[in-house]
């Protein structure tokens, strides 16, 4: 071998390349395809993996230097907002009841995203890819622990928090988000990267992040703010990868557009549907609001979306199906949701109320088209009848949505007073639907959702009480043990604000640190 | 044919299959025009219970809250069966009034229009 | 004070004015540098400063750490440049860009004439000869006027000593109507250049097996004719085809050579299409639009070419989407279109970096 | 922000962790950080849908392994990694590597390498990215098919230790010559005799369905017998004796690493046999098996590096690493 001359300075690219690319190899003691087992039966043609662009070129020693230092910046706050009791700065103590939501409802699945990135990463015959996504499974963990961390001093001291694993697998109306990841997991690794690294990552997570993390600095959630700007730079990571992921995938082959189109369709639709927890919690949940559900949606769904679809039309890709269902809905889903929670308030994890007066302004000037004629009569009513003594608690169980799992609040397109039914027959077997959507995704591949685990018909199977429950003993009440099964305290974690722990505690706390008293 | 695409075949038991329910069959049901109800309810029935019964025993456990639930005329009361109109005997059984598992009720009552005429 | 900005892998020499950003001034040269939120949060244009000082601006303590900027990283999109300043940044390297030194040159009018209704053909004899490569521009220096205007080499590079330049008269421009209705022949002019990094990437072509695909309509034909006179005049072999567009026949210009260049080359194919000319005119040629016209030639596959775009930003518009459904990428299709910070900062998507 | 100063309130907490955490940790008390983000965050039950590329199981599923535990999360990383320490750790370590390179560079070290020496240290070296390669796809592999958060968590960050060590090995490469070295260290990966046992040992690893099995044949066997032999025996010993102390210093990650790693491994294979006498016995089967193939694997290496005194040197690591298993309760 030659002595080494002065070396020509590699650029970056080049030099990332030598990194990552060469590093794998055609297998030939074993085959191929049984090495990568699951490259090929979503009928997603590849023909060559090195078309794929590198979307970010970070090698591991940068990418440990970076993060490290950005720990540091982050368990800093942490520790100092927790020493400091950080908690009791916040605008009110129903804001905590949005953290109760994201603990429960997010977190979980930040690691069930973790775990998703390692099995595409190790899907994918392509090694660029490959890398992509496993450091994104690498971050996955990351925001699942900076966010469990960054709570973690709130459930020491406030209720609704404390079992959140078991909460996700069980409480009723978690298996919203919680199907819509089992679903995105379970599909092929293609389009768990449509579902997840593109749909979700790029077109909604917007909507998700920025309504709690602007949320969490409105209302001095200093804690919570910082692991959401924290992550911020790891999702710019994320958002181009599934970026690259989607131009990569219809390059390749023209047979790939009908299956990415469809994948399209359906998980901005699932997607859109789990985003109803987010606009309750936009218009009701925080005492003081960032804006309204219907104007996030406008910014970051029909604006930067649809700039983003403009593109993707070059690629024969048009935007996702019922847009105008969703248009027509954006003035109503958030007083659908908050309606639910507030009547199943028995049954739930955190504590809902009736908005003040004020906060029905608020929502009137928000929604002046339909808050005071459809949903203000509704709110006034209960909050009249909770002054008697007459709190509404429904305490019969909902129809569920077979697809989204979501109780059947929805109203049919362009009229918002009437419930929207759709059903299908499969295997002779009925099976109900909230939208178009939902019953298209399900007709689609009814194999799967007939699987669904619907919390309501769990319960009414007997599924849904820990061991050693009879019931079939004399006076059983299942409300009671579902709670126990669900690990909700009753009376502590679930009914309303008014007159609840959290509420009387922080506003004991509160005055003794801000009086003499 | 739509299928899920899967590496071997793929095909389960549904989860809600009529067996799962101890006897019992799921009967769903909404009340149009009534939205404070937030969905239309789920019940677990005998197949053999009288739609009367349905009617009388069950719905004012769920329905009751609402004030206009007590000014339901029953006689003028009108049902749907999965969307179609529907004709019940109240004195037959849910079989045989030919709701199976998971058929859906929809109840019309003219004239009441829910909370303030919002469809509450 | 303005400082010279040196950007490696590419060796691109360039100014960045008083209190511009390094990224303002690289998209405004042509140089697509990675970058989305543009005000220092984000961290997608971290480059690394090896030589000289900047200031980093807004830069927010997330995303540029205290131990980043001790290593010389900067945010492009807020770093303003101390001195003559050199980056290395994530970009791909370029074997066929030549990173020619830009220079002032003088030159006077040799010829002045008409090539349609609408355009000027002008010869320029410069004092002394501009090496440029063809798809280049020059900045002329317009009297009365404090900024000069771009205008692509229509000429073959071989002779840098007299350059010829496309001009369409816009109604209301200031700089083209001096053109049309003051140039003379024998007239001084003050000029820059060559800019520009439209240029064709030879090496891959051949590396790939790759055919020509040149894309032109309106004054945008000269960029392309540069690069067709030069490719042919060097004996390129590979298969060349130039889909050139107008409105009507009298619109078509150096119509008759590139006729005589095809008939001369059997690689090379030229196709003129008219998207406004009157029926009966007696037209043989295709009409409509360019990207229809290339259609149809191609059959709808676009595959193993590179494309070159240059003309009207919608005419441009619709050939990416044409090729697109063709089946030709980003990373084939190359516009003299250049991207501004204003654009940048647009809500675009930020699915396509170049087109 | 509220300008107040709430420290000085003195409030009791309702509670001192979450309330699983505290089931397993013996009551109400408060838990570190590496508990509170390992304990049950991976679901376990209600699993909405079957997978699509695994019918037979659910999302996340114990039959996927025959090593059966009562508790999943009786694995505990000694290490105590969450995302948090696990990055400042190899922040460190990359610190030091990165002080390594440049020292050697700038010190003109590689040229005064002896030229045998630079040629075996590439020779041996560069061929090692494929099978790091390997090493970050099965353990990508477990971190998806392994049970519970306390495996795929150490997983993940060993599938990426990985992949950062084949890239402090293509560093290595790109300073003793240059890129073309690479090339040619593929073509022995994928042609060279002696390289082939190893290759086809790692192959045939990447189609193994047990993911614990995988374990053994990779994290156990596999680096057990590698590391010591490559970075051990053979460059911090017989390179650094021949003149090549340099290279040593380029590989001291991989030094450091192994070492810290191996604690974990052991804690892993040692909760598992603990846990009953039928998984004691299929690990030792396993164990015995790889052990038996990874030694004919790693032979023809030896041979080339070490001459003469390869079989010393293999007897050796093999009679250590058969003693470092039997602490952990394995019978070969």
């Amino acid at each position: 071998m030659d002595m080494p001359v002065a070396k020509k300075k590699l650029g970056l690219k080049e030099r990332y390349a030598l990194m990552t690319r060469g590093l794998d190899w055609q297998t030939t003691y074993q085959p191929m395809d049984k090495v990568f087992p699951f490259a090929k039966y979503e009928g997603i043609k590849i023909h060559d993996w090195d078309k794929w662009e590198d979307p970010f070129r970070l090698t591991m020693d940068a990418y440990w230097k970076y993060q490290a230092e950005k720990e540091k910046k982050l368990y800093a706050i942490i520790d100092a907002f927790a020493q400091n009791n950080g908690h009791l700065g916040v605008t009110d103590a129903r804001y905590v009841n949005t953290l109760k939501l994201f603990l429960n409802g997010i977190s979980p699945l930040e690691y069930m995203a973790h775990r998703g990135f390692a099995h595409v990463g190790r899907a994918f015959p392509g090694v660029g890819t490959r890398v992509a996504c496993l450091m994104q499974s690498l971050d996955e963990i990351r925001h699942s622990q900076t966010q469990i961390h960054s709570m973690s001093n709130y459930n020491k001291y406030y209720n609704g928090m404390h079992s959140f694993p078991k909460m996700l697998q069980r409480v009723w109306y978690m298996s919203v988000p919680r199907s819509f990841f089992d679903d995105a997991v379970t599909a092929g690794p293609f389009e768990f990267m449509i579902a997840v690294g593109f749909s979700f990552e790029y077109v909604l997570t917007n909507l998700l992040f920025v309504p709690f993390v602007s949320g969490a600095a409105y209302n001095g959630d200093m804690g919570a703010m910082t692991f959401g700007f924290s992550a911020q730079s790891d999702e710019a990571r994320h958002m181009t990868l599934g970026l690259e992921v989607i131009k990569f995938v219809l390059e390749q082959d023209p047979d790939n557009l009908p299956i990415v189109q469809r994948w399209i369709d359906k998980w901005t639709w699932r997607g859109y549907r789990v985003l109803t927890l987010v606009a309750m919690m936009m218009d009701y949940m925080l005492p003081k609001r960032v804006m309204s559900w219907k104007e996030a949606w406008e910014v970051y769904f029909e604006q930067n979306g649809g700039a983003l679809f403009k593109d993707l039309a070059r690629y024969g890709i048009r935007p996702p199906k019922w847009l105008d269902q969703i248009e027509f809905d954006k003035d109503h889903i958030s007083h659908q949701a908050w309606s639910t929670l507030y009547q199943y308030g028995g049954a739930s994890n955190f504590h809902t109320w009736m908005p003040s007066d004020e906060e029905m302004d608020w929502l009137s000037a928000k929604y002046p088209n339909t808050f005071d004629k459809f949903y203000r009569p509704r709110f006034e009513h209960w909050r009249d009848e909770q002054k008697k003594g007459n709190r509404f608690y429904n305490m019969t169980l909902p129809m569920l949505c077979q697809t989204c799992q979501i109780p059947m609040i929805f109203t049919e397109p362009g009229d918002p007073t009437q419930t929207c039914y759709r059903e299908s027959t499969h295997k002779g077997m009925k099976y109900h639907f909230c939208s178009d959507g939902c019953k298209e995704i399900f007709d689609h591949e009814p194999e799967k959702y007939k699987q669904s685990w619907l919390p309501v018909h769990q319960i009414y199977q007997g599924n849904c009480f820990n061991p050693g429950v009879d019931p079939t003993a004399e006076g059983f009440k299942p409300l009671p043990v579902v709670l126990d099964y669900y690990g909700v305290g009753f009376g502590r974690d679930n009914l309303d604000f008014e007159g609840s722990e959290d509420q009387k505690n922080f506003a004991a706390w509160r005055g003794a640190a801000t009086t003499n008293v | 044919m739509a299928a899920v695409a899967a590496v071997k075949p793929y095909e389960f038991e549904a989860a809600d299959r009529l067996e799962n329910f101890h006897g019992n069959q799921l009967l769903y049901i909404g009340w149009d025009q009534h939205l404070m109800f937030c969905a239309p309810f789920c019940f677990p029935l005998p197949p053999a219970m009288p739609f009367r019964a349905f009617v009388e025993q069950v719905l004012p456990g769920a329905f009751g809250y609402h004030p206009e639930f007590k000014q339901i005329d029953w006689s003028k009361a009108e049902w749907l069966a999965s969307g179609q109109p529907f004709k019940p005997d109240w004195d037959k059984s849910l079989t045989d009034n030919g709701l199976a598992h998971k058929a859906v009720l929809r109840l019309r009552t003219p004239g009441l229009t829910g909370i303030k005429g919002s469809a509450t | 004070m303005s400082f010279a900005l040196t950007i490696e892998p590419l060796g691109q020499m360039l100014t960045v004015e008083e209190g511009q950003t390094i990224l303002e001034a690289a998209l405004r040269a042509g140089i697509y540098l990675p970058h989305a939120c543009c005000h220092g949060l984000c961290a997608t244009c971290k480059v690394q400063v090896s030589d000289g000082e900047v200031d980093h601006g807004e830069a927010s303590n997330f995303a540029l750490m205290d131990y980043e900027r001790d290593e010389g990283k900067c945010l492009a999109c807020c770093a303003i440049p101390q001195s003559d300043v050199t980056i290395e940044a994530d970009i791909e390297e370029e074997p066929d860009a030549r990173n020619l030194p830009v220079h002032d040159y003088a030159g006077s009018v040799a010829r002045i004439d008409n090539l349609t209704p609408t355009i000027k053909g002008v010869w320029l004899d410069l004092d002394r000869p501009m090496d440029f490569q063809a798809g280049q521009y020059i900045n002329l220096r317009i009297p009365g006027e404090s900024a000069p205007r771009a205008f692509s080499i229509a000429s073959d590079p071989r002779d840098g000593s007299r350059i010829e330049l496309n001009i369409r008269h816009v109604p209301g421009g200031r700089a083209t109507t001096w053109v049309h209705q003051q140039l003379a022949q024998g007239e001084r002019v003050q000029l820059s250049g060559p800019y520009g990094r439209f240029f064709v990437r030879e090496s891959s072509h051949e590396a790939q097996q790759l055919s020509y695909l040149f894309l032109a309509g309106g004054s945008g034909l000269s960029s392309p004719r540069s690069m067709i006179l030069d490719l042919l005049a060097r004996g390129c072999t590979r298969q060349i085809t130039l889909v050139n567009g107008a409105r009507e026949a009298a619109e078509l210009y150096h119509h008759d050579e590139f006729e005589a260049l095809a008939d001369a080359h059997p690689n090379f194919t030229y196709v003129p299409a008219l998207s406004a000319e009157p029926e009966d005119s007696g037209w043989r040629g295709a009409r409509g639009f360019v990207h229809d016209a290339a259609k149809a030639h191609f059959d709808n596959d676009f595959r193993e070419h590179k494309a070159y775009l240059c003309g009207p930003p919608l005419m441009i518009d619709a050939c990416i989407t044409t090729l697109m459904q063709g089946r030709l990428f980003e990373r084939d299709i190359y516009t003299e279109k250049f991207i501004s910070a204003a654009d940048a900062q647009q809500a675009r998507s930020p699915l396509f970096k170049r087109i | 922000m509220s300008t107040i100063d709430l420290r000085t309130v003195t409030i009791k907490p309702l509670r001192h962790t979450f309330t699983h955490v505290a089931e397993r940790i013996g009551g109400d008390k408060p838990a570190t950080r590496y508990q509170e983000g390992t304990f049950d965050i991976q679901a376990t039950h209600n699993f909405h849908y079957r997978p699509t590329w695994d019918p037979d199981h659910e999302i996340f599923d114990r039959a996927r392994t025959a090593i059966v535990m009562k508790d999943w999360y009786a694995f505990r990383d000694p290490r105590q990694f969450y995302y948090g320490t696990y990055t400042a750790a190899r922040a460190r370590q990359q610190e030091t590597a990165e002080s390594n390179f440049a020292f050697v560079e700038s010190r003109g070290l590689v040229s005064a390498l002896p030229e045998a020496v630079r040629h075996l240290a590439l020779e041996l070296l560069l061929p090692l990215r494929h099978l790091e390669w390997g090493g970050n796809m099965n353990n990508a592999q477990i971190c998806d098919y392994g049970y519970g958060t306390a495996i795929s968590q150490p997983h993940i960050y060993k599938a990426m230790d990985h992949l950062g060590i084949a890239q402090y090995l293509t560093r290595v490469g790109l300073l003793l010559a240059d890129e073309t070295a690479l090339d040619a260290a593929k073509q022995q990966w994928i042609a060279d005799p002696k390289w082939q046992g190893l290759r086809k040992y790692v192959e045939d690893s990447f189609v193994l369905k047990d993911w614990f099995e995988l374990f053994v044949a990779h994290n156990l066997v596999l680096d057990g017998l590698l590391y010591p032999l490559v970075y051990e025996r053979i460059v911090d010993d017989d390179i650094t004796m021949k003149g090549g102390s340099a290279i040593a210093m380029l590989t001291l990650f991989m030094t450091e690493w192994y070492g810290e790693t191996a604690k974990w491994v052991d804690a892993t294979i040692k909760t598992a046999a603990a846990e009953s006498p039928a998984n004691a016995q299929q690990l030792s089967q396993w164990t015995r098996e790889y052990l038996q193939r990874g030694v004919r694997a790693i032979q023809p290496i030896a041979r080339h590096a070490l001459g003469a005194n390869a079989e010393a040197v293999l007897g050796d690591i093999e009679d250590q690493f058969k003693s470092r298993v039997a602490k952990l309760g394995l019978a070969l």
